[in-house]
């Protein structure tokens, strides 16, 4: 289109150096002028050299000649001065027979297919929110999963599970319902209303009742304290980013408003959130969060824990969208306005669906630092893979070994961050580039 | 000027128009949600206050008056175990800033240094620091100092090393500093009579320092010479200081590190549960700020370092007078709310018995005296104070360097 | 009422006990992750005289600082581990404390290389301490009016303890004495380790309640007395279902439900006991299994004999 | 300055009624302590096709945009198609339907397909199934002459192409007054052409106008009325012809001077 | 296509003299695989104008950034003001305070005042008192015509007067050749003329100049040689007049009639 101003004979933006061609330059030139340019960097490229040497020696042969099959770590090391004479080796054997509890926790081994089941189905619901150009009917899936990993997860009839969905699609109805007066905030009571009406009074009473009658799908129960190792860090870090979405928006349109009193509520909590600790709301929700419930109820800590990490999430959650917000030109909340769309009615339909694309890489981060977090949780006595190790190191067999279990621990851990971090700096390239 | 309105009403005022009149519908609005948040607010505290009375306890900040009765290996205030429980929670915060301090320090020194290789030409060394900053970035900060940990105690000699004619373990530079795997213990100064002239020297030179900077920055705007500052500034920092040191017949002695029965005594004790979390919390925080140093560097346009190149201006130069003023802006604010993080994540210190805020009120004395909501509740605050006087900074420090615009 | 421990109880179906995470003997994990040991048979006690089920329990592994905070917090019906009862965790931090299932006191353990003999010769040394415990505290006493220099090393668990120690991080390990021999069977070359002779406190360990529900409270209480009465009456695992039959002891017919109507008064069905001795076992013989000299933590009943045999284990009667 | 319109029109055919569209009665507003506009007094009648003109800072955007109310005035009266403006939401959302508004820099919603664009509020806030909404939206899109992009996004049109759009989009809730805001200024010269074709066939309709622009080329064939405005008054208002030919206040020659002598 | 330049120029007043200021022999570069500049030969005289042309991506940036080393060459041999451009730090120090050059984007430190933008670099790099720096700079300033906005922050000036500035700040270090690249072509109409005037007053003084450029107004006017470059090629060069009207290569009437007739 605009190939016919002045505009076509400019570039607009410079683009890096590029290094000449290989023909120009051969292996000696390369060394030089990438290590050895100048004495500062020669003595750069030495030092790192001996470093890397530092590293590699002790670490080589120790990873490389590790054992894999003993009982324990005694017969560990009886293996290893047979084989090598010393002891400098690691002692792999330790994943060999843990592996599982650290990935499981304490799941029913026989039920390990429930878990992974989950996982696959995991990947197929995230993709298509990480990866617009898949078709978007693949989201009704992404919204039928949390059900049916619950399900999944945790066993028992579906109909539990399916109730609590039913009662989101019944508030949703009757936020559809309600459309016709106008007006948000009736429509959000009705829905509201009508979603609590039916998980408090008329949901249980059918759940039991088809769970005797039908049990349909009733999978074995698992409680939630035998779950743990790399699949709590899963549940807790996706629970909390999915559900401090929502929240997150709505803490970041109370920030945005000019309602004097929402916003000072909105400040008050986002800045208190941001400001103490994770591990101090764990700890509350371990310790206090039963003196702020009615007398009597106790649930379990995994969801707790759930609840503080969605707390705690959706302050900084609410931070990114907040700065997805105020990338959007203003222009885009005027159109709106003067085609005659009211406040809920503009976020939802222009605002929101650009302000949450921008801030997508922010998400990411946000979830990349969450669910390093959730290694937190082993300081209340849910075992993570962290506490798994800790346990692991209780038992006389293991007492002692630290590496072999922290390096498999770090390893899963940083293939997932990296994999995230790659896809948020990916994606923040193409939106910088989609013609938009 | 704004509250000048439409023209009276005829009808007065209608329900409706709570909802449908702009003027009132902001206040119904807040008013819901204020009473809603009051809602919310008393049904928590009613329910903690019947919690509590079920249980018959009440809610008393006097169990802070009363003796601790635990000790407190390190301690930077005098303290111990008949000192009350708030001195304690306050030996606990000093520790606290203590690693948070030295941590922000040794966090911004690492991530300077990586970032800044990070960019090098280097090709070796730009590669080392990208797996040192993705490694540290993707793996949790807990199993960092857990590692640290381990490494501090598994792998270093422990103090029955060192006895003996020939020892296992021997100290380090000169037998000043011994590194053993109850932590290290370095030379300590002890202050003998004369040393607060070498003190008192040693903060005049530091003013003279001053003083010649501005004074050498004024002759080469007046003249276009420049001396080679550091080298002066270095021979004011140590010269007058080392001569009077000398001549005063060296009144500030070391006390070092020596083995006496179990342990080390003398010199200054760095304990391994204050190493290991320092040093973890320093590389991991260092990993990100190593980022935010390069992307602010990288931030600062290709065209700014081009045009300083085409005025003739040496990359050294080029850095400091152009790049470095305009990427501090950028830097600045991420910078700090790493620090922040950094406090924060501090309080990790529990999984390496390090005595902080959490571990004094939030631990030994949450636990001993039973009194769990005061004491959380005391925390947070606490956290949230220091918490809010670091972002306050950084939103001084904001407003301050913002570029004028049109 | 509806909002009692016992009517919770029985309608979740399962206990909840806090136990500690890993003591061998005492409570810790066997090789098919189930919790074992002498305290998690409290646990049991109760869940067979209340649910009738001795497995019908969940176990909360609870460090020593947050134990309490548990069960203040309703995550936990009952604690059973290894807690010194005291006045102020008694009255103070609201607590029922219904019985001790162990006379203990603290000790230190110590390398044998070391050379020490006495915990006179500790002045100077690096302590592993158990944060949040009464050892603590104690320790903190006893240095200070014996005038002697310690360094604290502040542990969050008795397995960080452990492994602290074995590293070589402290000098000394200090908690109760029955702890410290659990720790140090389980050690790989237990001999290299001593426990010093001093004891320096009393440490009578006990399970314990919430303020506030005295029904339960006596649940748990008599459980135990059930086990130790069992034990001083010879009623055993082994026994006890021909004993109820009927008996010409009074004592044994009450306390198996024979004669009387005691279970009914605790809200429980009247085999109570006769559940706890059939599926748990008496007071010895859970001694005898977990901790005894014939297993590796090796503790002679000592303070802890019957009564009758000069110990101070005694059950009030059942009457 | 630039393009002047080509097109010749039939301004007889551009008929104006009697009924009033828009009433301005002593309209003030400020911003702080900032007077922006001062007395106001403007009486559009339906079909009528007006063109706002004055130095930038002058208070011209202001003005329209109080007309539907994205700024609040703060004294006098403003009365749309019989309703007055006052704080009361529904007649707000009532005069929002019925007044179209393009701004200069578009302000298409760029997550939306340019057909989406044009049946969002149509479905929204009139509430119109969506296949007549989309009828009318490829009526209007044919109209700009560009119903074979509806499946672009705004991002992969052009300028020109993005403000018909705009006009379109504005169009399809069938409003009876437009409001324009300098609606070329953002534009190459080429498009600009395109735009103002649209909007003279738009007058040509019979649709009431206000307009402010700078291209005199068009308030001189389309305009039956120029207002000139200083700041925040309305200083001279007359005939096209006799607006450019015979300036009355000095402020508008000056400002002839300058936008024509260029 | 915009603004011709109406100043008229004296053009017996721009004297050309024999001396070599800058020589490029048979230069090579590349970007990875990608042949960017083909064997350039160009030889530019002390006080001679020239004007480069030729479609995007021809590689015009890029050989006058090969002139002060803002790029590496990697064939041949450019001599600048007698000195052979190597990896010698000292030449091509002495060689960047030589050549002065505009960006497109200006460049300016947004971080320091007008003044303290010009006085940078030459108490940094010539050494010069700031004093001293300063009155240079206001001269300079006062050329390019607003040295009343010497305190102010680039960010507060318009675009053509950020580009006067940058214009300034070059010839603050005194530079004997000077290297425009696109000047103008970041700038609203109004302010590419007044940039133009700076340019050509510079060109009246007698300041060798290199001006990658598509005003073909200025190129006109002022220059005394036009090169037009395509695909990394000089394609041809000429006088101004020839090169209008007589252009040789096909690919130069293509151009040509591209920017011209439009
Ligand atoms: N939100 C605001 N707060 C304060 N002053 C404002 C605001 N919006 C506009 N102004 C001021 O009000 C005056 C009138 O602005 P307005 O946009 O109506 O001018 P305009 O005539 O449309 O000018 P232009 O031709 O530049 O668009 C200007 O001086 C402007 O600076
Ligand atoms: N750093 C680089 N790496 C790779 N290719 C580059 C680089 N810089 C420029 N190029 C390529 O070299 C060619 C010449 O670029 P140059 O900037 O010299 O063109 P130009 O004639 O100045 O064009 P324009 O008028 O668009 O500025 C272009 O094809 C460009 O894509
Ligand atoms: N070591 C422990 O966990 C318990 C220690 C001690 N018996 C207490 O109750 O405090
Ligand atoms: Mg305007
Ligand atoms: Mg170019």
């Amino acid at each position: 289109m605009q190939e016919h101003t002045s505009a076509a004979f400019v570039r607009k933006q410079m683009l890096d150096q590029q290094p000449p061609p290989r023909m120009q330059v051969g292996a000696a030139r390369w060394v030089r002028e990438n290590l050895f340019s100048s004495w500062f960097n020669g003595i750069l490229t030495l030092v790192s050299i001996y470093v890397i040497f530092l590293v590699l020696r002790p670490a080589l042969p120790w990873l490389l000649g590790g054992v894999w099959n003993a009982g324990s770590l005694v017969e560990c090391r009886q293996i290893l001065t047979e084989r090598f004479g010393n002891t400098h080796h690691a002692c792999w054997a330790v994943l060999t027979e843990r592996w599982n509890q650290l990935i499981y926790g304490f799941y029913p081994s026989s039920q390990y297919w429930r878990a992974n089941l989950a996982f696959v189905l995991m990947l197929f619901a995230i993709a298509p929110v990480l990866f617009d150009r898949l078709p978007r009917r693949m989201l009704w899936f992404t919204v039928a999963f949390p059900f049916l990993m619950v399900w999944l997860v945790w066993g028992g009839p579906i109909w539990g599970p399916l109730s609590v969905a039913v009662g989101f699609a019944l508030g949703g109805l009757a936020f559809k319902l309600a459309d016709r007066f106008n007006s948000m905030a009736i429509s959000a009571i009705a829905a509201v209303v009508v979603a609590l009406a039916w998980w408090l009074f008329a949901g249980p009473p059918v759940v039991t009742d088809l769970s005797r009658i039908a049990p349909l799908g009733a999978l074995p129960r698992v409680d939630s304290r035998e779950l743990g190792g790399f699949m709590i860090c899963l549940i807790i870090g996706i629970s909390g980013i999915a559900l401090s979405l929502p929240i997150g928006i709505i803490l970041a349109l109370g920030r945005q408003s000019d309602l004097f009193i929402v916003k000072t509520i909105c400040v008050g909590f986002i800045e208190f959130i941001r400001g103490v600790p994770l591990i101090t709301l764990l700890f509350t929700a371990s310790l206090l969060l039963n003196y702020f419930l009615p007398p009597g109820t106790t649930f379990d800590l995994t969801l707790r824990v759930i609840i503080m990490v969605t707390l705690f999430a959706s302050a900084y959650m609410a931070e990114v969208i907040r700065g997805g917000l105020a990338a959007l030109p203003k222009g885009q909340y005027e159109a709106a306005d003067a085609l005659g769309l009211d406040y809920w009615k503009a976020q939802r339909l222009i605002i929101m669906p650009q302000a949450l694309k921008i801030s997508i890489p922010g998400i990411v981060n946000t979830f990349i630092g969450l669910f390093k977090d959730t290694t937190l949780v082993m300081f209340i006595g849910i075992y993570d893979m962290l506490g798994l190790s800790n346990a692991i190191r209780a038992n006389a067999a293991w007492n002692g070994i630290y590496w072999e279990l922290f390096i498999f621990i770090g390893l899963v851990f940083w293939i997932c961050c990296f994999a995230m971090s790659r896809y948020s700096q990916w994606l923040e390239r193409r939106l910088r580039t989609d013609h938009r | 000027m704004t509250t000048m309105t439409d023209p009276p009403n005829d009808q007065g005022f209608r329900l409706s128009q709570l909802i449908y009149d702009t003027r009132y519908r902001s206040a119904t609005i807040q008013v819901i949600a204020l009473i809603a948040f009051m809602v919310i607010a008393a049904f928590l505290v009613r329910n903690t206050i019947t919690n509590l009375s079920a249980l018959g306890k009440d809610i008393d900040f006097g169990f802070l008056f009363s003796r601790a009765a635990y000790d407190i290996n390190q301690k930077l205030i005098p303290y111990s175990s008949n000192d009350p429980h708030w001195r304690a929670a306050l030996v606990g915060l000093l520790n606290t800033l203590l690693v948070a301090i030295l941590g922000c320090i040794l966090a911004t020194v690492i991530g300077v240094v990586a970032g800044v290789l990070r960019l090098s030409n280097n090709w070796l060394t730009a590669r080392i620091m990208t797996v040192y900053v993705e490694s540290f970035r993707n793996i949790p900060v807990l199993l960092w100092i857990l590692a640290f940990m381990a490494v501090l105690s598994e792998s270093l000699p422990s103090p029955r090393a060192f006895r003996g004619e020939e020892a296992e373990a021997s100290m380090w530079l000169w037998n000043t500093i011994a590194v053993t795997n109850r932590g290290t213990y370095i030379p300590a100064p002890v202050w003998g009579p004369g040393s607060a002239i070498v003190v008192v020297i040693f903060l005049l030179s530091l003013l003279a320092i001053w003083a010649f900077g501005k004074w050498s920055q004024r002759r080469f705007e007046a003249t276009g010479h420049l001396l080679p500052n550091f080298w002066i500034k270095l021979a004011i920092l140590v010269g007058p200081t080392l001569l009077v040191y000398l001549l005063l017949g060296r009144p500030v002695a070391f006390s070092l590190p020596e083995l006496a029965g179990f342990n080390f005594s003398g010199g200054i004790h760095l304990r391994n549960s204050m190493l290991a979390l320092w040093l973890a919390l320093s590389f991991y925080t260092g990993a990100f700020i190593a980022e935010i140093v390069r992307s602010g560097i990288l931030a600062i346009s290709k065209g700014q370092t081009e045009a300083a190149y085409a005025l003739g201006l040496r990359p050294s130069r080029t850095m400091n007078l152009v790049i470095l003023p305009q990427a501090l802006r950028v830097i600045i604010p991420p910078l700090i709310s790493q620090y922040l993080n950094l406090t924060k994540n501090s309080s990790l210190a529990l999984a390496v018995g390090y005595m902080d805020l959490r571990s004094t009120l939030g631990g030994t004395t949450l636990n001993t005296t039973g009194r769990e909501l005061e004491s959380m509740l005391l925390m947070m605050l606490i956290y949230l104070v220091v918490s809010l006087v670091i972002s306050s900074g950084m939103n001084f420090y904001n407003k301050t360097v913002r570029l004028k615009e049109r | 009422q509806d909002s009692s421990t016992l009517a919770a109880v029985k309608d979740r179906g399962t206990l909840r006990c806090g136990v500690n995470p890993g003591t061998p003997g005492f409570a810790a994990p066997d090789a098919s992750g189930e919790f074992v040991g002498f305290d998690v048979d409290v646990c049991r006690a109760v869940a067979a005289a209340v649910l009738g089920d001795s497995e019908a329990v969940e176990y909360t592994p609870l460090t020593s600082a947050v134990r309490f905070t548990a069960l203040a917090s309703g995550e936990v019906d009952l604690l059973a581990r290894n807690t010194t009862w005291t006045f102020t965790r008694d009255v103070d931090l609201k607590n029922t404390f219904v019985g001790v299932n162990y006379y203990d006191g603290q000790g230190f353990m110590v390398p044998k290389d070391l050379g020490v003999s006495s915990a006179r010769e500790l002045s100077g040394a690096t302590v592993c301490i158990e944060t949040g415990t009464t050892t603590e505290l104690n320790l903190a006493d006893y240095f200070r009016v014996n005038n002697m220099e310690y360094e604290p090393v502040p542990v969050e668990s008795f397995t960080e303890a452990q492994t602290q120690f074995l590293a070589g991080a402290c000098d000394v390990y200090t908690t109760d004495a029955s702890a410290l021999a659990a720790s140090r069977a389980s050690f790989e070359n237990p001999e290299g380790y001593v426990v010093l002779p001093e004891i320096i406190s009393k440490e009578p360990l006990g399970p314990l309640v919430r303020h506030g529900d005295d029904n339960w409270g006596d649940i748990v209480r008599w459980s135990l007395n059930a086990m130790i009465a069992a034990e001083e009456y010879g009623v055993t695992s082994a026994n006890a279902a021909e004993l109820a039959n009927g008996t010409d002891n009074p004592e044994i017919n009450r306390l198996l439900g024979v004669e009387g109507e005691l279970g009914a008064m605790l809200g429980l069905e009247n085999d109570w006991a006769l559940n706890i001795i059939t599926q748990v076992g008496n007071y010895g013989e859970s001694f005898e299994k977990n901790i005894g000299e014939n297993t590796p933590v090796g503790l002679a009943r000592g303070l802890n004999a019957q009564w009758t045999e000069g110990g101070l284990i005694y059950s009030p009667p059942f009457r | 300055m630039s393009q002047a319109v080509e097109r010749t029109v039939d301004r007889a055919k551009l008929a104006v009624s009697d009924e009033i569209a828009v009433q301005i009665i002593n309209m003030n507003k400020w911003y702080g302590e900032f007077h922006v506009l001062r007395d106001i007094n403007l009486t559009v009648n339906r079909g009528e096709r007006i063109v706002i003109a004055g130095p930038s800072g002058s208070g011209k955007s202001t003005m329209i945009r109080c007309i539907n109310r994205l700024e609040e005035h703060q004294k006098g009266k403003i009365i749309v198609d019989g309703i007055e403006l006052t704080s009361d939401l529904k007649n707000i959302d009532k005069i929002r339907s019925e007044v179209g508004m393009c701004f200069q820099h578009f302000n298409l919603f760029p997550h939306l397909t340019i057909l989406e664009n044009c049946t969002l509020a149509p479905m929204w806030v009139r509430k119109i199934p969506k296949r007549e909404a989309e009828e009318t939206a490829m009526h209007f899109l044919r109209k700009v002459k560009i119903p074979e992009q509806a499946d672009k996004y705004p991002g992969q049109l052009s300028g020109g192409q993005q403000q018909r759009v705009a006009i379109a989009r504005s169009l399809c809730m069938r409003p009876r007054i437009m409001l324009f805001d300098e609606p070329t200024s953002a534009l190459d010269p080429e498009m600009i052409k395109e735009v103002l074709d649209t909007m003279i066939e738009l007058a040509e309709e019979g649709m009431t106008m206000l307009c402010v622009t700078h291209e005199m080329g068009f308030a001189r064939q389309v305009a039956n009325r120029v207002i000139f405005m200083d700041q925040g008054q309305i200083v001279e208002q007359n005939e096209p012809e006799e607006f450019f030919n015979n300036p009355k206040s000095e402020r508008t020659k000056l400002f002839l001077s300058q936008i024509l002598g260029h």
